[in-house]
């Protein structure tokens, strides 16, 4: 068995290199290895994402309560054990059109809990997070440590950064202010001081976007490397040069 | 200073209900304008013409997550877009990463067949999960727009790194390309590779710029009712500090 | 009872849980209750993901049993099942899964990223090509500053980028919209949930 | 109870889909059997109501054809027929409507009613009760109002003719008219002459509006040789170039088209590699690695891991995906070695599935030479499902969260490393190792106040400007961050030693700097050498005016 596990990574190595070959080709040309290469790794994913589902959710969360309520032990209240089978069948229906509509129920119930933990997570995640974290934008301790011992220039510098953060941000949420008014067929405008503001909000924006564009850029190119990397690896193994 | 989780749900809320009712007769009362929707107006009307495809991509994310209301905005942009196309030659066709998300289109293809008095030509397949992962996902509907199975894809969902590869195919295969997304990293990948990209908020305004009700007008004003409250929020936390530690 | 005789059974159902989930959010007296309906939508999540690949599954069965790029399709179906039993079957720690995760899924979604290297390049290039509207413009211009103050370019460090302009842009200039930009989803993603608990959106067909 | 609803099932759809279908209803006769409406009087509904947008689509595209009803046939259902491939020709032209089945009872037979018979009632835009509230208000106004029913996303002046004047669909469908002036399709399907005078100029492949027919000519001098006029000339050369498109298949046109943006694609990606492969291949070290006071947040996560305790736990948020464990190994084994260094105990734990996979293939590759690693002296928890519910949860009360190896029948809390753990706030450090800003984001807002000892963050490099909010934060609620290819290399020059992310920093460095050049050279190429871009866009330009 050790020997086949073994033999079996030494395969997977080469696999993994052919299959690195052909997905970066697509970077020069589309073609029906690397389509092959896409399909087999659909299924893959999905094949892994579906086992893990069934077994970190599913048995844990359904059927194996569902046994041990067979074999006399239960370890979940009957009623709680009889809503989870109910939705789960309810559910199920849906795999054909025409007993979808007994499953829009449960799709409900999914919408519901969505709904309400996507305002959750936005009011207790990020809006109130984020507000509160405005109370540091001036660094307070700092200015003042910097205005009581004369330091004006620091202190005024302080007071600078402070505002270039508010006014960025500001002016960010600006950009997005939707009400205009109508001007029969001309196009809708917005208030002029909205207005100036959002142009400077959408400065603001691009900058922010940049920057994250340019981490995306440079994660990315770290995997480039190390995929390249790996195939300078496999070739050096395979020319017997490591 | 600062107000709790409710008060801000409370807020949001009273402001939604209040704009449904007030002030939604006002004839002065507009958008500004977005381009991505103007251009994703005159490419549905395209896609009736000339019978193509439009792929509504509604992203990875799942429906038990802050990502799930990008999710939301795009099942409305993909009902409003049923509504007129689901009857031209070729349907749009809604493609996710997501099993719940999937779901969800399923049923909202459903209902405006339904209403449109074409059920029959409604099928499971119209909703596809193309992976069940987010790079998976976007590989499965690679496919799509490489054979130019559809002629524009519009993405509304949530979309990671992965949006990159979908816009970057669409450019390949000479398409058109909309996207927004709730995620920040997938907005500038779709801001720089898009042909029209959404930004920031304007994903969650996409019920109101295609006209799916009077009440997604209402939400666009209480948002905006909510930013300005914001923003005075902001500008009063960071500056109470400072001047409260003035000499 | 307007209310009640009026509303169909599936928005009453995302109406009402949606509302207890999140009451059971902001009262922590409510987590017992919150935590029984999460487990219920934990699983009815992942029931639906079984239905996604149900839904892959039929798609591609469809494809291959109509001779549409059935060689395509067969490869999906069969990486599919295999990978479903064996990681099933002996757990995702096991040798043969962590193979299929190590050997095949891993390699190929990074080299998808590293693609996405190259793609995004062209992006950034066709972006300089064709467009010149403000945003753009302020775009580009900071993403070659933010590129010549990511580091040693071909080995030459230019000071004036990786100690200054680059920290400024990165610690000031984009921090503020980036809350920005932040605050304004949370606001989208606020109004766009209250929308369904009030039953105005209904994604699920009702 | 009954949740039958008497509604109008038409009265709650939106205000352009009611004109839409009434323009249907009018060009379709119902079909016998068909639930059908009370046909509403004109009135009720001003055609103002409408949106421009789509008063344009049925003007212009409006299908007169008559559906017929057939029987519902299996052809429509064919499997086939969502993934047919876009027809070979786009050429602007109006093709027959195929007919189409009409549903006439609905809903389908087969169809079980149980748990929602209500479900034919069309979706509102509004809450019953809502609607209720603001019918008053409605009224009368509504119909002298009509158009003004909901705010406009875009301006709807009114639309009288006057003489000589344009109607305004008519106008916006003129080059440079309301619509933007970017046509997003390809080449094949541009229409090819256009009109250059009267009120369809701009109109492309409509009739001529200057008829040759009227105008005034001499008598024609017949000869063998055919004299075309310029005109005609035109006219044969559009009329050719149509039967030559149309005998071409379509992907070569798309090929032919792209061939110059292909060309250059691939250039850049050669580019792109060659750059990152040289340095590789001399496995040169020669590029400066940076100051150690270049990045003081990786910088404070060095110092907190050397001031660890022997012996002490560590929580690892493991939820690097597969995408980005190749960029991001560099830094995590640059970090997961210090904290073996100092013989911390580890334990991981994953919010993503594939998140403990991924971590044991980063220990095996990168760290099966450490002792702790090679006899399997640390404790994986698995994936925790649930999202961020299930983290506010195992936040609270790890014991109790819902663990996949406590599915599995394990019980890890029984091991020495976390019988003394009761809450997280007992690991004397948590660090995250994230490949996205969202996933770290959500352990910083909702852990901060549960984690009096810190928190880190290990990243890739995409995560790290969204992270970098936290760490400015005061108070600060991230102490440290390590993110990237320059975090993995500045923190193993810390640590004086030479790692992956050394192996790596030369590709980097060059990479990075073709990477600048690239899109100055591809953007100039399009610019300077006037390569025809594939698509014309305005796209944002008039965000920012």
């Amino acid at each position: 068995m050790q020997i086949s596990q073994g033999f079996l990574s030494q395969i997977g190595v080469f696999f993994a290199a052919a299959l690195t070959l052909i997905t970066l080709s697509y970077a020069f040309r589309d073609n029906p290895i690397f389509r092959a290469i896409l399909h087999l790794f659909v299924g893959v994913a999905a094949g892994y994402a579906a086992a893990i589902a069934v077994q970190d959710v599913v048995l844990p969360q359904l059927v194996y309560p569902i046994l041990d309520e067979l074999a006399g032990t239960p370890t979940l209240d009957i009623i709680d054990l009889a809503i989870r089978v109910g939705l789960t069948l309810l559910l199920l229906a849906k795999l054909s059109p025409r007993t979808a509509r007994l499953g829009s129920p449960v799709t409900a119930l999914l919408t519901g809990v969505g709904a309400a933990l996507a305002i959750g997570g936005a009011v207790q995640g990020t809006l109130i997070p984020q507000i509160s974290a405005a109370a540091g934008i001036f660094n307070v301790e700092s200015f003042q440590l910097a205005y009581q011992g004369g330091y004006y220039g620091e202190s005024l510098q302080i007071i600078f950064e402070g505002s270039l953060l508010l006014l960025a941000t500001v002016s960010t949420l600006a950009y997005f202010h939707f009400g205009a008014h109508s001007r029969g067929k001309q196009e809708p405008l917005r208030n002029i001081f909205v207005d100036a503001l959002a142009w400077l909000g959408a400065v603001f924006i691009a900058v922010a976007l940049a920057t994250l564009f340019t981490g995306v850029l440079q994660a990315a190119l770290g995997a480039l490397i190390e995929r390249v990397a790996f195939l300078r690896d496999v070739a050096n193994l395979l020319l017997g040069l490591q | 200073m600062n107000l709790s989780d409710l008060q801000w749900i409370g807020l949001c809320l009273a402001l939604i209900l209040l704009f449904s009712v007030w002030g939604k007769n006002n004839p002065r009362r507009a958008l500004r304008s977005i381009p991505a929707f103007v251009q994703l107006r005159r490419t549905i009307e395209l896609s009736v013409e000339d019978g193509s495809r439009l792929q509504i991509s509604l992203g990875r994310g799942g429906v038990l997550g802050p990502e799930s209301a990008a999710a939301f905005a795009g099942l409305t942009l993909l009902r409003q877009v049923a509504e007129i196309a689901a009857d031209s030659d070729q349907p749009p066709i809604a493609t996710t990463g997501d099993g719940a998300i999937m779901l969800l289109a399923q049923d909202t293809l459903r209902s405006s067949y339904q209403r449109l008095g074409i059920s029959d030509q409604y099928h499971l397949r119209l909703a596809q999960a193309t992976g069940l992962t987010p790079f998976s996902y976007a590989a499965g509907a690679l496919p799509f727009i490489l054979d130019r199975r559809v002629s524009a894809s519009a993405l509304a969902g949530s979309f990671g790194e992965e949006a990159g590869l979908l816009t970057a195919a669409t450019q390949l295969s000479g398409g058109f390309s909309l996207g927004g997304s709730e995620n920040l990293s997938g907005q500038s990948i779709l801001f720089a590779s898009a042909d029209q990209p959404l930004i920031g908020e304007e994903i969650f305004a996409t019920g109101a710029y295609m006209d799916a009700g009077p009440i997604h007008q209402a939400s666009l004003r209480a948002q905006d009712v909510l930013r300005w409250s914001v923003i005075l929020l902001l500008i009063i936390t960071s500056l109470l500090p400072l001047f409260e530690g003035l000499p | 009872m307007n209310l009640r005789l009026r509303t169909p059974f599936s928005a009453a159902v995302a109406i009402a849980i949606g509302l207890i989930v999140l009451v059971s959010l902001l009262f922590p007296d409510f987590t017992d209750l919150r935590n029984r309906i999460l487990n219920w939508a934990i699983l009815l999540a992942a029931v639906a993901l079984l239905l996604g690949f149900a839904n892959l599954f039929q798609v591609h069965f469809q494809k291959m049993r109509h001779g549409e790029k059935p060689v395509y399709s067969l490869i999906l179906l069969a990486g599919m099942l295999v990978t479903f039993i064996i990681t099933f079957w002996e757990g995702s720690q096991g040798f043969t899964a962590s193979w299929i995760f190590n050997s095949i899924q891993l390699p190929i979604e990074t080299s998808l990223m590293a693609v996405l290297a190259i793609s995004l390049t062209i992006a950034a290039a066709r972006l300089f090509q064709q467009r010149k509207d403000l945003m753009s413009i302020v775009f580009l211009v900071t993403l070659f500053v933010l590129l010549l103050s990511s580091g040693p370019l071909f080995g030459i460090e230019l000071p004036l980028f990786t100690r200054t302009i680059g920290p400024y842009v990165n610690n000031f200039l984009s921090v503020g919209a980036l809350r920005g930009l932040l605050i304004g989803v949370s606001i989208g993603t606020l109004a766009t949930g209250l929308r369904i608990l009030l039953g105005a959106d209904r994604p699920y067909g009702g | 109870m009954s949740y039958h609803s008497n509604q109008d099932p038409e009265k709650n759809l939106p205000d352009w889909l009611k004109a839409l279908r009434r323009q249907q209803s009018k060009e379709t006769p119902q079909p016998k059997g068909a639930k059908s409406e009370p046909p509403k009087p004109a009135a009720q509904e001003p055609d103002e109501e409408e949106p421009n947008w789509l008063r344009e689509i049925r003007e212009r595209y409006g299908r007169p054809e008559t559906k017929q009803e057939t029987p519902g046939t299996e052809e429509t259902e064919s499997p086939l027929s969502d993934t047919q491939p876009i027809p070979a020709s786009r050429a602007v032209e109006t093709r027959p409507k195929p007919s189409k089945p009409k549903l006439a009872e609905e809903p389908p037979a087969e169809e079980p009613v149980i748990a929602e018979p209500q479900a034919e009632t069309p979706q509102r835009d509004f809450p019953d009760w809502l609607d209720d509230l603001g019918e008053p208000e409605v009224g009368e106004e509504k119909q002298e109002e009509g158009a003004d029913t909901h705010i406009p996303a875009f301006p709807q002046g009114s639309e009288e003719l006057t003489p000589g004047e344009l109607p305004s669909w008519l106008q916006a469908i003129r080059p440079g008219g309301a619509f933007p002036q970017e046509d997003t399709r390809s080449g094949e399907m541009l229409p090819g002459v256009q009109e250059t005078a009267g009120p369809l100029a701009g109109l492309s492949d409509v009739l001529t509006a200057e008829p040759e027919a009227i105008q005034s000519v001499k008598p024609p001098i017949y000869s063998a040789r055919l004299e075309l006029t310029d005109s005609q000339s035109r006219h044969v050369a559009a009329f050719k170039k149509l039967l030559d498109e149309e005998g071409r298949p379509k992907e070569d046109l798309g090929r032919r088209a792209a061939l110059p943006a292909r060309l250059l694609n691939s250039f850049l990606g050669a580019a792109l590699i060659l750059a990152v492969l040289l340095p590789l291949l001399n496995q040169s070290q020669l590029v400066p690695r940076p100051e150690p006071d270049f990045l003081p947040e990786s910088a404070e996560v060095f110092n907190r891991i050397d001031t660890l305790p022997a012996a002490a736990p560590v929580l690892i948020a493991f939820d690097l995906q597969p995408t980005l464990y190749g960029e991001t190994k560099a830094a995590a084994s640059a970090v997961f070695a210090h904290l073996l260094d100092r013989q911390a105990r580890l334990v991981f734990i994953s919010t993503q599935p594939t998140g403990p996979a991924v971590a044991e293939r980063l220990l095996q590759e990168e760290l099966a030479t450490l002792p702790a690693i090679a006899t399997g002296d640390y404790t994986n928890l698995g994936y925790l499902s649930g999202g961020m519910a299930a983290l506010r949860s195992f936040l609270s009360d790890p014991r109790s969260a819902a663990l996949s190896v406590t599915a599995l029948g394990m019980n890890p809390w029984t091991s020495s490393t976390l019988e003394s753990i009761n809450s997280v706030s007992n690991f004397a450090l948590v660090v995250i190792v994230s490949s996205n800003a969202d996933d770290a984001r959500i352990w910083i807002e909702q852990g901060a106040a549960e984690l009096p000892n810190g928190l880190i963050a290990v990243t890739s490099a995409q995560a790290a400007p969204l992270l970098r909010p936290y760490l400015l934060s005061q108070p600060q609620t991230l102490q440290g961050l390590v993110s990237g290819v320059q975090g993995a290399v500045f923190y193993e020059r810390l640590r004086s030693l030479d790692g992956t992310g050394r192996a790596m920093w030369d590709s980097y460095s060059y990479g990075l700097g073709a990477i600048l050049l690239l899109i100055l050279l591809g953007g100039l190429y399009g610019r300077l050498i006037h390569m025809r871009p594939e698509k014309e866009t305005t796209t944002v330009s008039n965000r920012a005016n």
